[in-house]
């Protein structure tokens, strides 16, 4: 069973994959994408990664994949021509560098001395992989991590708006504005959908003073978004 | 005073003249610096002449001092002192120098008068004669070289005197090369010698010479023939002549100085000083006597076929020398030294009187122009042929006992040295010959349009001068013996010179006359050269055929010059024209310059050439610049290129190289 | 299933994006490709993660998210502050700075 | 199942050890709130000045911590010597960026308050980069650093070339990102721990440091560090990059990040991976190599300044790498002084830049600076030295790095790397005199002083479209602070070059830190 | 008496800052003092040497890099003495000769120039490896500004070439020199310490030594120049501003020979011997094309330049005889040809001066009206071909025949540059002061103070050419010591070496012969 399931997994996962890439309409390609993650998700299951497979669903081919539908929809991303400037020698080369790459991978991830590789891994119980086994890992050993990550969003929140800002005299198609507001509505979204899966099944007994900090400097963040 | 200071104030005297007139010169004038320096050469004889008298009176034993002013350069096992080596030789030396310098001197002080570079040309001129003196009382090998690198600078500046005369400046260079090539094989040949007796003092290299070196030991005769070459190359000896027939170029009393007196005898000096040294080397030594020989032929020869009345003599004075060092690499040193000293005065003494009737003809000085001055100079005339007659070895004049004397000496030593006895005697002929051939074409015959002016009591002047060598119009802003210039009918300065040489070259013989009815010169030098392993004696029958042979060589070379030149005038070019390869022969002076030329002047010409065109673009500039900049341009122009913009060659190139990174590694494991 | 096969899954998802990269020419795609790379990186980390039975390969995996989030929104941004000034979204067109 | 969440415990925190962090991030909140308002000193005083506290503070607490090294937070950071030389370097940069960019366009752009908490946290995630012993931690430091900076390089969003040169920072990166994550899962696989130490235990069981597994593993962190590092031939975003941004985020990205970089290629390769020396030891040597001569010969010819700087911030990875080939605490050491040094004389030069920049309206042309040796000695100077002392001549900081660099390569038997480096010096001079030729041996380019503060107009007709001379380039010239950048960094040039000492003291108790090394 | 080298040294510097400060105008004289109280003291010095004793005197001994061990040391002894007293004077008369002309931005002309003072005397009194390199790029660095920013035409390439050239010597040497170092204390396993002293007690592996003797033979060959490095030369020379080229020419080359005498050949003593000959031959390639390009060009600097390559052939022939007759003879003819050289600059410039043109064919006859300029020029062409009597020859005569002791056949090849110098040395002469007049000339007599800069400096020709021994004797004991060891491995060092120290009861470091240096 579990064999079959991996199979249809990789095969997705691969397929969407190779449709990201292919596809040349970008929009096609991020419905590729989703497949992928799904997939993908689903490769995470079978390896008892329960809560990163739920989190892929749910943050990656939910929520940036919505992020990016609207770009896509607002840049308006047409079919790429297919001859470059760069020459269609590059295509070539990269389908070689691929291959290669692919094939030094393969060599060290076959040719390894490591045993365990050729074994579906120890038996672990099933709480390997729980949501509360991560959560506790990342409240404790990775506490920092998990700091740092709200950070990060928070200051990739802050970059985007900026950049995506309307500016006086920069901007000079009033009928966008719609959808950019919607675009920047959608940080505070992606940021809080993200720090609220992570923070949710911990509980909140567990917040401290850092997670404070990040709910509070999430605020000025959102409330910059909605102000410009 | 003591033998030293007298010494030492000989080299002072025309170093004080040469540092007085030098830097006074914006102050005085011509004439004044000209008695200074006749005045200091004069000193320089007087002194000279006291110390003669104070070594005199040393026993004989004791002749041989040394004596130093202060540390030169020590280190590294070398001592150079400042001192000064006397013995009978040096002052020997140094009384030939001063004496006949002060008389030079004298008659310069007309000759040069209406030069408009009579300071610097005395300043010169003293700066000469210390360095004369300098060469013959050095104490060590280093002083001698500086000595002999001081005439040569003397002589090169000198020569150029008329400094506006390419021909000149030509001539000058060519002595100051040439004779820098001698001073280098005067400092190889000192290495050698010092390579094995650690001591550049004179006094002791000769003490320990025979102790040192085994007969004909290799680095001996090496250095011995390296001190040949700076002999040869002063000396104007085969094959390093060519530049002294050039230095005729300098003012006339200059030639009767350097160019035939005294420096161009240095080489003569040098072998006898060095005796100790050849008698050990006597490869080296016979060398020397054989490239005497063949200069003293050579030089003759070419003296039959010059034309310019200083070039004869030049030629002349190149052959006499080739006696002189012939004698001396011979073993017969008195006999070279008293050749040495006789030749000084009639050969001064000939180049004054040259100098006489060049001014007599406006500066010109070819022979062919010249002819029946007799009568318009009749001193000139008398003094000339009393210097022809020396020179030609007549009797009783000063050169027929020298160089009767050097010939007795050579023949004594038999073996081969009887070819160069008997090349000696060839050469006399050809020396009657030549000489004659000058005074017969010049003072006899019908007067020419200047000697008949001189006659008329007027003196003739050229409308431009011009230069005797190239015929190029002089620039006359710097001097020349101008339109006042002086002969020596007019002048009592030259007068008194030139006479006194006369009388010089007439009685000089009395030093040494021969079957040792005198040895005053022989007794003089003995302390020198008595420790020579040649000694000579008896052998009158010789040096009775040799007196008798001598004057019908003589004789016989007069003889034949008068009925050429003035019995038959038209035979010379009969002579000319059948023997025109061989008359070209000689009068391309055997083609040394040309060979030289060849030989040297060119290849050294290209290289420098080719340095300058070739090797420095291609090489320096080229590969070492040029390539190591191109490598440079030229990766940068490809990284640039690579650096082409487009992102997806940028991530490319990044797999890329984590591609091959991984393939590395992969390689590693 | 061995792990040896998610990771090779892994690897080969990795290759494409990297093919991706390197053949796409619309950032957005591009951006897509990137995700490519980065999941095949997880896929990774799961996989080890299980095979060493311990879950620091999944908190890796729950970073990498969260990182390959934040690039995606400034991507975005960059792309759509191009978008603004109108310049062609087309990474090849790119090439004002060269050389 | 509640009596087990309640038997966890949050790890201890060492809230000393991890001050400088929290006053990096609680200075880039501060700054953020603060932007909100609206008042022209809130904005153009105090947030830079906050910003400057902050990262003043960062240093200060840094320099508490000197002789109290800890390891934070359950493993995830150490604070040592190394890591608090590397961050003051970066937060020293940050220092210097906040004043060239204080009256830029840039921040104004961007908004003073998000430019400088982007700034902030970039350092921040410096700080994490270079402290961290853990790859989660690298990871996350890594993109903090990284996320920042690239919306850091768009800022100037007027100008093009910004754009462009974030979008390509960023797609790069994002390339570097994922080649490095990849790399620490198959290190993570090979070792199955994610702590250096846990990784360097790994490797050290038998047999492990030549698995190919592993190999493959370091290889791809070579890349993704290497590009972060600006490695040949990883570095084509750098150039590109360098030109693109905003000159005050040039300056500070080429040393900070350069800074921070090393930074952690020294701690992982010289702690984690130490045991495979002698695998990547050659190859690193060979990278090295290329990178020096890459790099110098890039440099050459170059008509933008910062373009310039950036092929040679290229040469000087590739001379900083030689320390971490070598694998000793000489190398450290030798490093951690030449980043120093390179703060110093790198900052000069662009401060130099910044304040033509806006003053000439030729940009960043090499021809901006044509004749300020008569004009601007003020300038003239701080950049002429800057230059000696990039190209290693004595009596400057340079020279003395590049003598540790040489002398901790003969050190560990790389004695040719030694040699490359006075290699690339020597083609190193070939841009560097070009530059102190266009200061003093060239006259002030005619009428090349156009009307200031006039937007767009600035470029005057006529003059051509030189690198950087963009029409919407920053139009104020810059302040007081600029200059005062440059003449104090110039003066640190000379004055480090003459009195090395403090700089070794630092440098040698950061090679200390480095226990496992010799 | 206590000398404190460090005012000597930093003096210049000190001038030329405070000419910095005040009005243009006065900077020259504040630089031209500084320069002239430097030579003061190195008159001072000249008298109050202890010429018997060995080793280092003055000593100024501070560490200055703890960590690298480099120390900030300064020391005099017989190789540096004499190049001392001479580069203050030779500055001092560029500083004079300068100072007669007006610069644009003087105060910077006059800082740089001030500078390079310090430079080179830093470079010849420095005691310590890296503070030597340290100097030795240092001194060219206002070479650059110089010739840079007041040069003549084609300055800009010119100055680059020359700059980059150099400096790839010297920046091999860096290398090398900082390897001395880390080998050295890697095989005695103490801290690494660069002092000479420190450095010279312990022999390198004949491999190490090697290809560092290589890197700093490269830098100093460069810097010379040596043929075939002497590609910056040409270029160079044309366009440097005239008191800067006699200051380069003069001294900046001579740091180079010197630094084969205090740093290869204790050092290195074995490469030193391993390469001995190759560097006699590229000292007497040096020697050969100098010469014959010297009498091929035209232009007077560059006649002088390639004059001056070939004489540093020499001196380098002199060194590597590894005798101490040659090594004697460089140091002095290394002080000669700086005396020399730097005065036939300024009378290079005369001509040019009266001519209008620094080509020889467009001068002749000179000497007509300036029998001054005449004496002054040949007095200094007739030294710089060494004639005997001069003090050039006294080197000469030493260098070869120590060449002589060591390799016969090279010294018999060297004498034909000491022919060819008559050549190419009376050939400007003539070309300039005699023949005719050239089209553009204009003779007339050099002016007071023309005359007050060259006078002296031929004076001092002179009077070395009198009492040579005046430097020979104060570098006698220093040589000897510093091409002991390389004699030791020649297997050629004489037994005096002992009587020499012996008696002194000297311990110096340097002196004491490493136990495996005998071969």
């Amino acid at each position: 069973m579990a064999t079959i399931l991996f199979f249809i997994a990789a095969v997705g996962a691969i397929g969407g994959a190779v449709g990201v890439v292919l596809m040349r309409n970008p929009f096609y390609s991020v419905l590729a994408l989703v497949t992928h993650l799904v997939s993908l998700a689903l490769l995470f299951l079978l390896l008892q990664a329960q809560f990163v497979a739920a989190a892929q669903v749910v943050v990656y081919a939910g929520a940036v994949m919505v992020l990016y539908v609207f770009v896509v929809a607002y840049v308006g991303g047409g079919e790429e021509p297919t001859t470059s400037t760069g020459g269609s020698s590059l295509r070539t080369i990269a389908i070689v560098f691929a291959t290669v790459l692919f094939i030094e991978l393969a060599i060290a991830i076959l040719g390894t001395g490591l045993h365990a590789i050729d074994t579906r891994g120890p038996t672990v119980s099933g709480e390997f992989g729980a949501p509360r086994r991560i959560g506790e890992l990342l409240l404790t050993r990775y506490l920092l991590a998990f700091e740092l990550s709200s950070f990060l969003l928070l200051i990739a929140a802050v970059g985007a708006v900026l950049l995506a800002r309307r500016r006086r005299g920069m901007d000079d198609d009033p009928a966008t504005v719609s959808v950019h507001d919607v675009f920047h509505m959608q940080i505070p979204a992606g940021l809080g959908s993200q720090s609220e899966t992570v923070g949710a099944r911990q509980g909140d007994r567990e917040l401290d003073e850092s997670d404070a900090e990040v709910e509070e400097t999430v605020a000025p963040g959102a409330h910059r978004g909605e102000g410009s | 005073m003591s033998l030293t200071t007298a010494s030492w104030l000989i080299l002072a005297c025309p170093l004080a003249g040469t540092l007085i007139i030098s830097l006074l010169f914006r102050v005085i004038s011509g004439r004044v610096a000209g008695i200074i320096g006749t005045l200091a050469i004069g000193a320089a004889f007087v002194f000279a002449v006291i110390a003669f008298m104070k070594l005199q009176d040393r026993p004989e034993n004791a002749r041989a001092v040394s004596d130093s002013l202060w540390t030169y350069a020590k280190t590294a096992g070398v001592d150079v002192q400042m001192g000064i080596y006397i013995d009978p030789l040096s002052i020997f030396m140094a009384l030939v120098v001063s004496g006949v310098s002060t008389l030079i001197h004298l008659y310069s002080t007309a000759y040069m008068a209406s030069d408009k570079g009579e300071v610097r040309y005395f300043a010169y001129l003293n700066f000469f004669v210390f360095s004369m003196l300098l060469l013959v009382m050095a104490g060590n090998f280093f002083l001698l070289i500086v000595g002999w690198a001081f005439v040569g600078a003397a002589s090169y500046m000198l020569i150029s005197f008329w400094y506006r005369r390419t021909t000149a400046t030509k001539a000058g260079i060519k002595a100051f090369v040439i004779n820098v090539l001698g001073d280098v094989g005067l400092v190889l040949g000192t290495y050698f010698i010092f390579r094995h007796t650690h001591t550049l003092d004179f006094a002791q290299t000769f003490a320990s010479a025979s102790k040192i070196f085994s007969p004909n030991e290799t680095d001996l005769v090496i250095g011995c023939l390296f001190l040949l070459v700076g002999a040869f190359a002063k000396s104007a000896q085969v094959p390093f002549h060519t530049w002294l027939p050039d230095a005729m170029e300098g003012p006339t009393p200059v030639s009767s100085l350097i160019h035939a007196a005294t420096m161009v005898t240095a080489g003569v000096y040098l072998i006898a000083r060095m005796h100790p040294l050849f008698q050990i080397a006597t490869t080296a030594a016979d060398v020397g006597a054989v490239v005497g020989l063949a200069t003293l032929l050579i030089a003759g020869t070419i003296g039959l076929v010059m034309t310019d009345i200083k070039r004869v003599i030049a030629y002349s004075t190149m052959s006499q020398i080739g006696y002189m060092i012939m004698a001396v690499s011979s073993a017969a040193y008195v006999g070279g030294l008293f050749h040495l000293m006789t030749h000084a005065f009639f050969k001064a003494l000939l180049f004054m009187a040259a100098g006489s009737v060049i001014g007599a003809m406006g500066g010109e000085q070819s022979i062919e122009k010249m002819r029946g001055l007799r009568k318009a100079m009749p001193f000139t005339f008398a003094t000339f042929v009393v210097g022809g007659l020396a020179l030609s070895a007549m009797i009783p004049f000063a050169g027929y006992f020298s160089k009767d004397d050097l010939l007795f000496e050579i023949g004594q030593r038999g073996g081969w040295y009887w070819i160069l006895y008997a090349g000696g005697y060839i050469g006399a002929f050809l020396t009657a010959l030549y000489t004659w051939r000058l005074i017969f074409r010049v003072f006899w015959g019908d007067p020419c349009p200047e000697a008949v002016e001189l006659e008329g009591g007027h003196l003739h002047h050229p409308e431009a001068h011009t230069n005797p060598a190239n015929g190029e119009v002089e620039d006359t802003d710097i001097g020349f013996p101008g339109p006042e210039h002086v002969i020596a009918e007019r002048s009592i300065a030259m007068k008194v010179a030139m006479g006194t040489l006369a009388v010089l070259a007439t009685i000089a013989g009395v030093v040494q006359l021969p079957y040792n009815i005198t040895d005053g010169l022989s007794n003089f030098l003995d302390p020198v050269f008595a420790d020579s392993p040649v000694q000579f004696g008896g052998h009158t029958d010789l040096e009775t055929f040799g007196l008798i042979l001598s004057l019908v060589i003589a004789a016989a070379g007069i003889l034949t010059a008068h009925r050429i030149w003035v019995v038959k005038p038209g035979t010379s070019a009969r002579l000319q024209e059948r023997f025109s390869g061989l008359h070209g022969f000689l009068v391309n002076k055997w083609y040394f310059d040309e060979a030289i030329e060849f030989l040297i002047v060119r290849p050294f010409a290209w290289c420098g050439r080719f340095g300058q065109q070739t090797f420095e673009r291609i090489v320096v500039n080229g590969v070492f610049v040029g390539g190591a900049t191109g490598v440079t341009r030229a990766s940068s122009s490809a990284v640039r290129a690579a650096q082409n913009g487009f992102l997806r060659y940028y991530a490319a190139l990044l797999l890329f190289g984590v591609t091959i990174v991984i393939f590395y590694f992969l390689l590693q494991s | 299933m061995d792990v040896k096969w998610y990771l090779t899954v892994s690897a080969l998802v990795f290759a494409i994006g990297v093919g991706g990269v390197l053949t796409r020419r619309n950032p957005l795609v591009v951006l897509l490709c990137l995700e490519l790379m980065l999941n095949a990186a997880n896929l990774a980390f799961i996989g080890f993660s299980r095979m060493w039975a311990n879950g620091d390969g999944q908190i890796m995996a729950i970073v990498v998210m969260v990182v390959a989030a934040c690039e995606v929104t400034v991507g975005l941004g960059i792309v759509v502050a191009m978008h603004r000034r109108r310049l062609p979204v087309d990474v090849d067109e790119l090439r004002e700075l060269q050389g | 199942m509640i009596a087990a969440v309640a038997r966890l415990h949050g790890p201890h925190i060492d809230w000393a050890g991890i001050s400088p962090l929290v006053a990096l991030l609680g200075a880039a909140t501060i700054v953020l709130i603060l932007g909100l308002f609206r008042g022209r000193f809130v904005r153009e005083t105090l947030i830079p000045l906050l910003a400057i506290a902050g990262f003043g503070t960062a240093i200060g607490l840094g320099a508490w911590r000197w002789h109290h090294p800890a390891v934070l937070v359950s493993n995830a950071m150490t604070i040592d010597a190394f890591s608090i030389a590397i961050s003051g370097i970066c937060a020293a940069a940050g220092v210097i960026g906040v004043l060239l960019a204080w009256r830029s366009l840039a921040a104004r752009e961007a908004g003073q308050g998000e430019f400088y908490a982007l700034l902030l946290t970039s350092v921040a995630g410096m700080v994490v980069l270079v402290s961290a012993i853990n790859m989660v931690t690298l990871f996350i430091g890594l993109e903090l650093l990284s996320i920042p900076l690239y919306v850091l390089c768009a800022t100037e969003m007027g100008r093009e070339k910004s754009l462009e040169s974030g979008l390509k920072y960023l797609i790069i990166g994002s390339v570097g990102s994922a080649t490095l994550l990849y790399g620490l899962a198959l290190l993570y696989g090979a070792t199955g721990s994610t702590d250096y130490a846990g990784i360097a235990r790994g490797l050290g069981a038998k047999g492990l440091a030549s698995d190919v597994m592993a190999l493959t593993g370091i290889a791809l962190v070579v890349g993704g560090l290497g590009f972060k590092a600006s490695i040949a031939p990883f570095q084509q975003w750098t150039p590109d990059v360098y030109e693109g941004a905003p000159t005050p985020v040039t300056a500070f990205m080429a040393v900070a990040t350069k800074a921070a970089a090393f930074g952690v290629l020294l701690r992982f390769f010289d702690v984690a991976l130490i045991d495979a020396q002698q695998n990547w030891g050659p190859l690193l040597a060979v990278l090295a190599a290329i990178t020096i001569v890459v790099g110098n010969v890039g440099a050459i010819g170059q008509s933008s300044l910062k373009r310039m700087l950036a092929w040679s911030s290229v040469a000087q990875a590739g001379y900083l790498l030689v320390g971490v080939v070598v694998s000793t605490r000489a190398g450290v050491s030798a490093i951690v002084f030449y980043l120093c040094a390179y703060l110093v004389m790198n900052m000069a030069a662009f401060a130099v830049i910044v304040a033509r920049e806006r003053k000439s309206g030729r940009g960043d042309d090499i021809s901006s600076i044509e004749g300020i040796g008569a004009s601007d000695p003020l300038l003239a100077w701080p950049l002429t030295v800057a230059m000696l002392s990039l190209s290693g001549i004595p009596m400057t900081v340079g020279f003395i790095g590049k003598i540790n660099l040489i002398s901790a390569s003969v050190n560990g038997d790389y004695t040719w790397l030694g040699i490359m480096i006075v290699v690339g010096s020597l083609i190193s001079l070939a841009y560097y005199l070009r530059v102190v030729a266009a200061v003093w041996m060239r006259p002030s380019p005619e009428g090349g002083m156009p009307a200031l503060g006039h937007g767009e107009d600035v470029v005057p007709p006529g003059l051509p479209v030189l690198a950087g001379g963009d029409p919407s380039a920053d139009p104020r010239p810059a302040g007081w602070e600029v200059t005062a950048v440059a003449v104090v960094c110039g003066v640190a040039t000379i004055f480090f070059g003459i009195v090395p000492g403090p700089l070794y003291d630092i440098a040698q108790a950061a090679g200390r830190s480095f226990v496992g090394l010799f | 008496m206590t000398i404190h080298l460090s005012i000597i040294l930093w003096l210049p510097l000190a001038a030329g800052v405070l000419g910095l400060l005040v009005p243009g105008r006065f900077s020259r004289w504040i630089v031209l003092a500084g320069s002239v109280a430097v030579l003061a003291y190195a008159v001072l010095l000249l008298g109050d040497y202890d010429r018997a004793r060995p080793g280092l005197q003055y000593v100024t001994d501070e560490l200055w890099v703890k960590q690298l061990g480099i120390h900030y040391k300064l020391g005099i002894d017989g190789l540096n003495l004499v190049l001392l007293a001479v580069t203050a004077l030779v500055f001092t008369g560029a500083f004079a000769w300068a100072a007669r002309q007006e610069w644009e931005r003087p105060r910077l002309f006059w800082f740089w120039f001030a500078f390079m003072e310090t430079g080179v005397l830093g470079a010849f009194m420095a005691q310590d490896l890296i503070l030597f390199v340290a100097f030795f790029d240092l001194m060219l660095v206002p070479v650059y500004f110089l010739t840079g920013q007041w040069g003549g035409e084609g300055r800009a390439a010119a100055i680059m070439k020359l700059f980059i050239y150099t400096l790839a010597g010297s920046l091999l040497m860096l290398a090398a020199a900082v390897a001395t170092g880390v080998l050295v204390s890697q095989e005695t396993g103490q801290h690494i310490n660069f002092a000479f002293s420190a450095l010279a007690r312990t022999p390198l592996g004949a491999s190490s030594q090697e290809w560092i003797f290589l890197c700093f033979a490269a830098a100093f060959l460069v810097k010379m120049p040596a043929f075939p490095f002497h590609g910056w030369m040409p270029d160079g020379y044309r366009t440097m501003p005239m008191p800067v080229l006699v200051a380069f020419s003069a001294i900046l080359s001579k740091v180079a020979a010197y630094g084969f005498l205090r740093v290869v050949l204790p050092l290195f003593p074995d490469a030193s011997v391993h390469f001995q000959e190759l560097m006699l031959l590229l000292a007497l390639s040096s020697v050969l094309y100098g010469s014959a390009m010297a009498f091929t060009v035209t232009n007077a600097r560059l006649i002088l330049g390639y004059s001056s390559i070939a004489q540093l052939g020499f001196i380098v022939l002199g060194i590597f005889a590894l005798q101490k007759t040659g090594a004697q003879g460089s140091i002095l003819q290394a002080a000669n040809h700086a005396l020399v050289v730097a005065p036939l600059f300024l009378v290079v410039a005369l001509l040019a001066a009266r001519a209008g043109s620094e080509d020889i064919r467009e001068m002749g006859g000179l000497a007509m009206r300036a029998p001054i300029l005449a004496a002054l020029f040949l007095i200094l062409s007739l030294a710089s071909l060494a004639i005997p009597g001069s003090a050039n020859f006294v080197g000469e005569f030493y260098i070869l025949l120590g060449v002589f002791q060591s390799k016969v056949a090279i010294a018999i090849f060297a004498f034909t540059g000491v022919v060819m110098a008559s050549v190419y040395m009376l050939r400007v002469y003539i070309r300039a002061m005699h023949n005719r007049a050239g089209p553009n000339t204009e003779s007339r007599e050099i002016s007071l103070a023309d005359g007050l800069v060259l006078v002296p400096m031929v004076l001092v020709v002179l009077a070395m050419a009198l009492y040579p021994q005046f430097a020979l004797e104060r570098s006698n004991v220093t040589v000897s010591l510093a091409i002991h060891r390389a004699q030791v491995v020649a297997g050629t060092a004489p037994n005096r070496i002992a009587a020499i120290t012996a008696p002194l009861g000297v311990s110096q470091p340097e002196i004491v012969p490493a136990p495996g240096a005998t071969p």
